[in-house]
């Protein structure tokens, strides 16, 4: 047997397990449970992270001496196909996944790692994320939240925004300038601010499709330990900067995600009388060809990747299923509307409300994570080599 | 009669009279309630309504302004520009002129003063196989078609079942017909339906190029506004050509809704063509600018706070009003296929 | 009658009268001919032009005193509709016409109308334009060719390209520099060039459809007149810039001469099988709306113009009807393909050669008169007013 | 076997000894002689023909490479770039596996030694409805499609009719068959048919991706060189993101086809699915890429002398070749009309 063959021997093994695992194990009552951050809900979330914890399931990209299995981009992938396939609940604590975790292997203290490490991945220390400010969005150096340094300690002031799961996370990994005399980029610092800390006020956002899933952050003379700096004081650009390829990178999102949709694409197109149309037909084999695309490009780019890290081709990614995602929900929206002037069955009547307000997240993922203008100029420069604009 | 596409005097003056009411009781707070209660606008429909305006399109004699479809275009714009949630589309372009034309005298006598003074508010359900209506809840009077034509149906001839739709505001339902509605007394002339269909299409196209052009302004005023890299982002080549093409899709949809309104006005062979047309371009502007101006707002166009949305919902739910971009492009496709494209059906001569 | 009235039944009139004149003294032998540069056909086509004249259509848009009929913009393009509807010949001196008679009317010395109008009118003289460089092209500004003042002569050295007509033209409106020390919009002068001088070499360029409507013009050592400047020396900018909205603007080009080329998109699409397809007759669909929307933004913006002058809205029609155009091209090359695949009738396969040639001829519209690039700036900044690049 | 998406070293050593050959024989001089001279390049013929490269996907034993199919599409990629004019495709990927599997014993003696030598050169016209193939009249052997199953005729069995291409290199011709061509001893046995389709299919759609590559390259090199404005082009944020969306389009293609190759050879049950995606997204692709690489050489671009063209009309043909995109659009809206979208038919585990 060739070490080919075993890997791939491997990896279907795998995705049996986790499958079966899966199917036995996800709970039902989760499934299309709302909203998803709701006092109840976020309990039986929580109840379902130590579930993936004590079957060893909750970050199997971690390496082993953290508790995780030491497992390489292949078999992430696979997990979240499996994962996704069976519907399960959307992970809760993926900052400190995703983010903070690896963040902290790679730029904290042993200290710091003993300290956090554990509660993420037993889900008893859920993370948000404070990079963007009012005035610092697709310009992250710009932000301005200032942490004076009084003894061992941070004085922090500013405005988080757009902050995911604000109202409910333990701990924020958040980005505050320390040096306001130094250039744009220098002077910032990376922390670990709590969430229960004095001067913290919550405030979540009411978005266009009626949902309050982001919020803002206001930090009012915060006091933050200086032992609470990730990297070196300073250094935070840095740090983010790696801390979001991670973000934009592989392994949070597979092809299977977008089944549904296209199923729902697929019912509504046969229920507005376009079964037969050519145009239709067209219509939909566009979607299924994008979905195609990006499930191959994702399983490209971890071919490729020896060490589960990935460059600027990581652009590609988000740039990609963004605007996959969003002309999949543009479609929808007019079958949903044409199903809905023509009358059609309640069981997709009732899912148009639904569509709409995801619709809406869709088109606003175009700009979050970078927008695609900047995962534009980001290819431009660094995959291409096209030389850098006149500033 | 030249066509002055939106330039004549006329056309100016009736936008401008709508444009005062509406700027002055419809800005942005306004919009913003409306959007949160739930009621449907009964004071700015009070408010229109004292201008005379709902009988535009009918001769001076029997009690309207007389004037001529294409000189109601650039108040149709200014509505869409305005966001006001009114039926006012249905009312002054498609019931109001198609009962003037199309009723017996008893059944004008009976409807058209409490149209014309703002009493009775109106719809109409009139593309193929459909029967949901904007406003559908709160009209006294409904144009609803039928295999056999048009139907003129009263407030306790049909229920409502209120459907979803991106903007509630304009509270889209479907008009059940009670059984013995169809009445042969209650049918339009001959006629009528196709009538109400052009109405309503070259209409709502300018309403919804009125919708694309506030999307547009309120994005370039935030490009010049908001600063990133140290410098306003409408410095930015991307930004630019973003609104440089929102620009070109809703300038060059614009006349289209003029030249419709026009051709229909004059009975010109290429009227139907024309209003496809206009629907169609409407449709495939709107989605542009609204695509742009959505991406080119950054995070602050998600907000419900920021008005943005409110446009963007009502160019959803009018994308797909009386006819998709889709229904209008195989109608003109088919126009295409039947005729030579030098025929005057496709291309009238003015 | 109203004025207006009055107006629409002289339109009426004037519609009629070119019509009826029109489908009588067309020469029909001159429809198709090819090549229309072969020295044969340029002679017909002088030939045609002299007809024009002696029947007063020249140049209906020249003031009356010049020999014109001072038609405002309605009657101008009811004559251009007519006159490609009637597969009239393509004009010969289209630079002479629209651009350096207009331009010596404005800017011009008494002398200089007297010497140069007349033979535009008759024909008796064709023009070229020598404004692009091989270094110059959307940056028009960085031309090189330079002029030396010479007692009273200028000496031309340098080189044009893209010029089209350069093998017949008798004459160059050029744009050449003639202060190397000025910023680059200063010193640069508007001058005409007789290109029977010595010095002058003209190389047609082979184009990527096997044409040679362009020309790459040498000049070596040229002798000018420095009497031949228009408007000041180093005023040659400002010249241009009124020349070329003049030569984006209205009037050029009427909807009706996309009319043919939808009907052939008519009968591919009937040919390959796509009478009765949703999706093929969508596409037709798509394309007669933008055809239409052409001629109402043409027509509008005629209605709104009372001196028949264009602003930076002129930047719409250049980028409307080139992308239209191509995308009307790209449609029949698929159409073209797929009966050629399938097999058809000959006089369709006949067709796609010529239709393949004016494929890649209708791309190149995109970038010629100013990149569509360039003219989405110039909508960004002078029509909606956003600010300007950083330089 | 797991799906290495090209990256292993089987795939790379033969797609580095087709490159090293073409590079160093087809450069820009070659293919522009290639392109004047309007002759068929035998020269080049013959050198791919000393690697044995014809019979890669035959096994060893009969005098092939055995490779796998996905180890052929890196390869065929590099043909695509390279700009050379052969039948490559055909013959590597289509006519010679084919006939290795299908045909009977007398028929492979008869003809695997030449084809696989390279003294015979091969076509195949595979697609429903049509019998229009590349380098027909070059071709000794020519693999068509009838209504019951796919014939090999050989050269005295048809005639060729020139047809008309944007890219006269690749000789596109129909061949008419002599009236006893389709004997039942030139049919194929089942299966043949559907299998040269597929392999026709993600093979192009392999060249294809290569032609997208190389257009992208010599566009972005030269935003880099050529100056206006008084800076490199390449630094305008316009161009940026028109080049990168051009890269997205390409590289999102690409391993669509490797995926296509290796469905096929595992025999997965979505490999008509995926050779249709290949087909339709390297079309995609490579009408992106070539609007933006002509626009973006400005002037030069529509030169003869420049060599963009070479491949801008490469990839018009090979866009319509094997099914246009909207054929393989249709295919795979059907596909997903006739089974749920988590089906294996349309997504396959691997």
């Amino acid at each position: 047997m060739t070490t080919e063959t075993a890997a791939a021997k491997d990896l279907a093994a795998w995705r049996a397990e986790i499958r079966q695992w899966l199917s036995a194990n996800v709970p039902r009552d989760l499934v299309g449970a709302r909203p998803l951050t709701s006092p109840e809900v976020l309990e039986r979330r929580r109840a379902w992270e130590r579930v993936l914890y004590d079957n060893g399931y909750a970050a199997i990209h971690w390496p082993v001496e953290y508790g995780g299995k030491g497992m390489g981009a292949a078999h992430r992938m696979i997990f979240q196909e499996e994962y996704e396939r069976a519907s399960a609940p959307p992970r809760l604590n993926i900052q400190g996944l995703m983010l903070v975790g690896p963040t902290l292997m790679q730029h904290g203290t042993p200290e710091q790692r003993s300290r956090w490490l554990q509660p993420i991945l037993r889900c008893e220390e859920v993370w948000c994320q404070g990079f963007s400010e009012p005035e610092a969005g697709s310009d992250l150096a710009a932000l301005r939240t200032s942490a004076r340094v009084v003894g061992d300690r941070y004085v922090i002031n500013g405005q988080k925004i757009w902050t995911s799961g604000a109202t409910y996370a333990d701990w924020m990994f958040a980005l505050v300038r320390t040096d306001p005399d130094a250039p744009k980029h220098r002077g910032i610092t990376a922390v670990l601010i709590d969430m229960r800390s004095p001067g913290i006020e919550v405030r979540p956002i009411r978005q266009i499709n009626g949902r309050r899933t982001f919020a803002e952050v206001f930090l009012d003379d915060v006091e933050v330990p200086v032992a609470n700096t990730v990297g070196e004081m300073g250094d935070g650009w840095n740090v983010a900067m790696s801390a979001l390829v991670l973000e934009r990178g592989i392994g949070r999102r597979s092809y299977v995600k977008y089944l549904p949709l296209l199923q729902e694409l697929r019912h509504l197109a046969i229920a507005s009388g376009g079964a037969d149309d050519s145009a239709t037909l067209e219509e939909l084999g566009w979607h299924v060809m994008q979905v195609c695309r990006y499930r191959h490009h994702v399983g490209r780019t971890i071919a490729e990747s020896s060490d589960g890290r990935f460059g600027p081709e990581a652009s590609l990614n988000k740039l990609f299923w963004s605007e996959m995602e969003a002309a999949i929900y543009e479609t929808g929206m007019r079958l949903h509307a044409l199903a809905t002037a023509t009358g059609t069955e309640p069981a997709l009547s009732e899912r148009y409300p639904l569509w709409e307000a995801d619709y809406w997240h869709a088109r606003a993922t175009r700009i979050f994570a970078g927008s695609n203008q900047i995962q534009r100029n980001i290819i431009a420069e660094r995959v291409l080599g096209m030389p850098k604009e006149k500033r | 009669m030249t066509l002055s596409y939106g330039s004549d005097a006329t056309s100016t003056e009736l936008a401008a009279g709508l444009s005062d009411v509406l700027s002055a009781k419809c800005d942005l707070d306004h919009v913003r309630r409306v959007w949160s209660e739930g009621e449907f606008d009964r004071s700015l429909w009070d408010e229109v309504s004292s201008l005379s305006f709902w009988g535009a399109l009918i001769p001076e004699a029997d009690g309207g302004l007389g004037v001529r479809s294409e000189d109601v275009v650039r108040s149709l714009e200014e509505f869409g520009y305005s966001g006001a949630s009114l039926p006012l589309t249905e009312t002054v372009a498609v019931v109001v002129p198609t009962i003037h034309r199309f009723a017996d005298d008893e059944m004008r006598d009976r409807l058209l003063p409490g149209l014309l003074s703002g009493a009775s508010v109106s719809t109409a359900a009139v593309m193929p196989g459909g029967t949901v209506a904007l406003f559908a809840d709160v009209a006294d009077v409904a144009l609803v078609a039928a295999e056999d034509g048009l139907y003129v149906l009263e407030r306790d001839q049909f229920t409502v079942e209120p459907v979803h739709s991106p903007d509630p505001t304009s509270r889209l339902g479907r008009i059940k017909p009670r059984p013995d509605a169809f009445t042969p007394h209650a049918r339009l002339g001959e006629g009528a339906l196709d009538e109400a269909r052009l109405r309503a299409v070259w209409a709502t196209a300018a309403v919804l190029n009125g919708v694309s052009r506030r999307m547009l302004d309120l994005t370039v005023e935030h490009t010049k506004q908001r600063e990133q890299f140290g410098r306003a982002i409408g410095t930015f080549q991307a930004v630019k050509h973003l609104a440089a093409d929102a620009w070109v899709a809703v300038e060059s949809s614009r006349p289209c809704s003029w030249y419709a309104a026009y051709a229909h006005q004059e009975g010109l062979p290429d009227a139907a063509v024309a209003a496809s047309v206009a629907m169609a371009s409407a449709s495939d502007a709107a989605r542009l600018v609204g695509d742009s101006a959505l991406q080119l707002h950054g995070g602050i166009g998600f907000t419900w706070e920021h008005p943005l949305h409110f446009w963007l919902k009502r160019g959803k739910l009018l994308e797909h009003s009386y006819g998709s971009r889709q229904f209008h492009l195989r109608t003109l496709g088919v126009a295409i296929r039947d005729e030579q494209a030098g025929s005057e059906a496709l291309f009238a001569d003015v």
